[in-house]
């Protein structure tokens, strides 16, 4: 699975991208955050308040019940602010 | 017919607008907006700001918004230029037109691009402030403004 | 600033944007509308399209339409570009833009330059069809257009 | 008192514009259309239906009941048409 990070989640994680493969009990987007935030102290930082961030699976947004699968690729972001 | 670009470079707005006046067939109604870079923030001077974006997905949600504009106005052009890059006070940001044969169809297109540009496309605002680097927060009032087109 | 032109002349709407960004000062939003001659009229080929006005009292009625958006919408510029004389298919009649810090102040000012324009503004419309020549006649969702800003 | 025409009152009245000196009791636009009705054929056709008509006095819109008076500059037209 391909994690991709945006603007200050990016810079909290501490990488761009990652490819990931999390346990088989990991089936949607709010499941990951979960997994996620314990994979180490800027991941934790990152998703401390998940009310902050989206997410976007295969590239169209997702809300935290949407599943993930092996071969996904899987964004998080704060909300956008562009135009 | 629907033209959208990302990229680094500037655009010349009214090159857009004579595009869009060329595709718009008998549509005798161009509306368009323009987004500039302020020379402040909260209250400080802005020294620059930094536009991020999702390659890929950004093109893709750009697209799916001028379409859903498209079908829901009768527009019969769409134009989004989204700059991304490091930018000055002054500098364009976004361009959003729209042709069609009523004036209140095109008006009502643009600002729907921009509504939606605004909540759904994958861009982030990084601000270069003499305090500091501070990322731009999303206001409510645009999601509200997005919000008033599914409540129609 | 307020600008104000009425002429035979075409205009170059990238030009106009330009000069109301220049003008804009600190506004990031700028909006703006250009109405085109449509290729038919009245389900029948248009030749032409004759635009008379009242020398004098045009840009006067021009100039209250722009003073009431800049104090009404807060707008730190706005332009008005109106053509008269023959015009054919294709050929721009008009220009409307507005330059303020907020989008929806931008939009709203152009909307409202607009219907002011074609209820206040002392043009006519001759059409040139292959039945005939046709005075315009005034529209009343225009009359309506203009109205709903005096509700608010 | 200088009259203006336009559009198709100007077509109908035959001139673009003209100097009149109505009588004392024509003290309003209104009055002004009623007697420029009685002025010929043309002026006859042009203010025949009233509902049809514009007025401005001094190049502001005036109604049926605005004020005219001598050195005045009257127009009369069709509803506008601009933009």
């Amino acid at each position: 699975m391909k994690l991709v990070y945006f603007a200050w989640v990016r810079q909290q994680v501490g990488v761009s991208q990652e490819t990931v493969t999390p346990p088989d009990a990991v089936q949607t987007v709010g499941d990951l955050m979960s997994w996620l935030a314990g994979r180490g102290e800027g991941h934790a930082r990152a998703f401390a308040d998940r009310s902050r961030i989206r997410a976007a699976v295969n590239q169209v947004h997702a809300g935290p019940t949407a599943r993930v699968a092996a071969g996904d690729e899987v964004a998080f972001f704060p909300p956008v602010t562009g135009g | 017919m629907i033209r959208i670009a990302v990229g680094e470079a500037d655009f010349d707005a009214g090159a857009e607008v004579r595009r869009l006046q060329a595709a718009a067939g008998d549509a005798g109604a161009i509306a368009s907006f323009i987004g500039v870079v302020r020379p402040q923030s909260g209250g400080e001077a802005l020294l620059s700001m930094t536009l991020e974006h999702y390659p890929g997905m950004t093109e893709r949600a750009l697209e799916e918004i001028a379409q859903a504009a498209c079908s829901r106005f009768a527009l019969s052009a769409v134009t989004i230029v989204h700059r991304v890059g490091r930018l000055v006070p002054g500098a364009q940001i976004v361009f959003a037109g729209a042709a069609s044969g009523h004036r209140q169809a095109a008006f009502e297109g643009v600002q729907f691009l921009m509504d939606y540009l605004k909540t759904q496309a994958p861009f982030w605002k990084l601000e270069e402030r003499v305090s500091g680097d501070h990322w731009v927060e999303a206001r409510s009032s645009d999601d509200e403004a997005a919000a008033r087109w599914e409540r129609r």
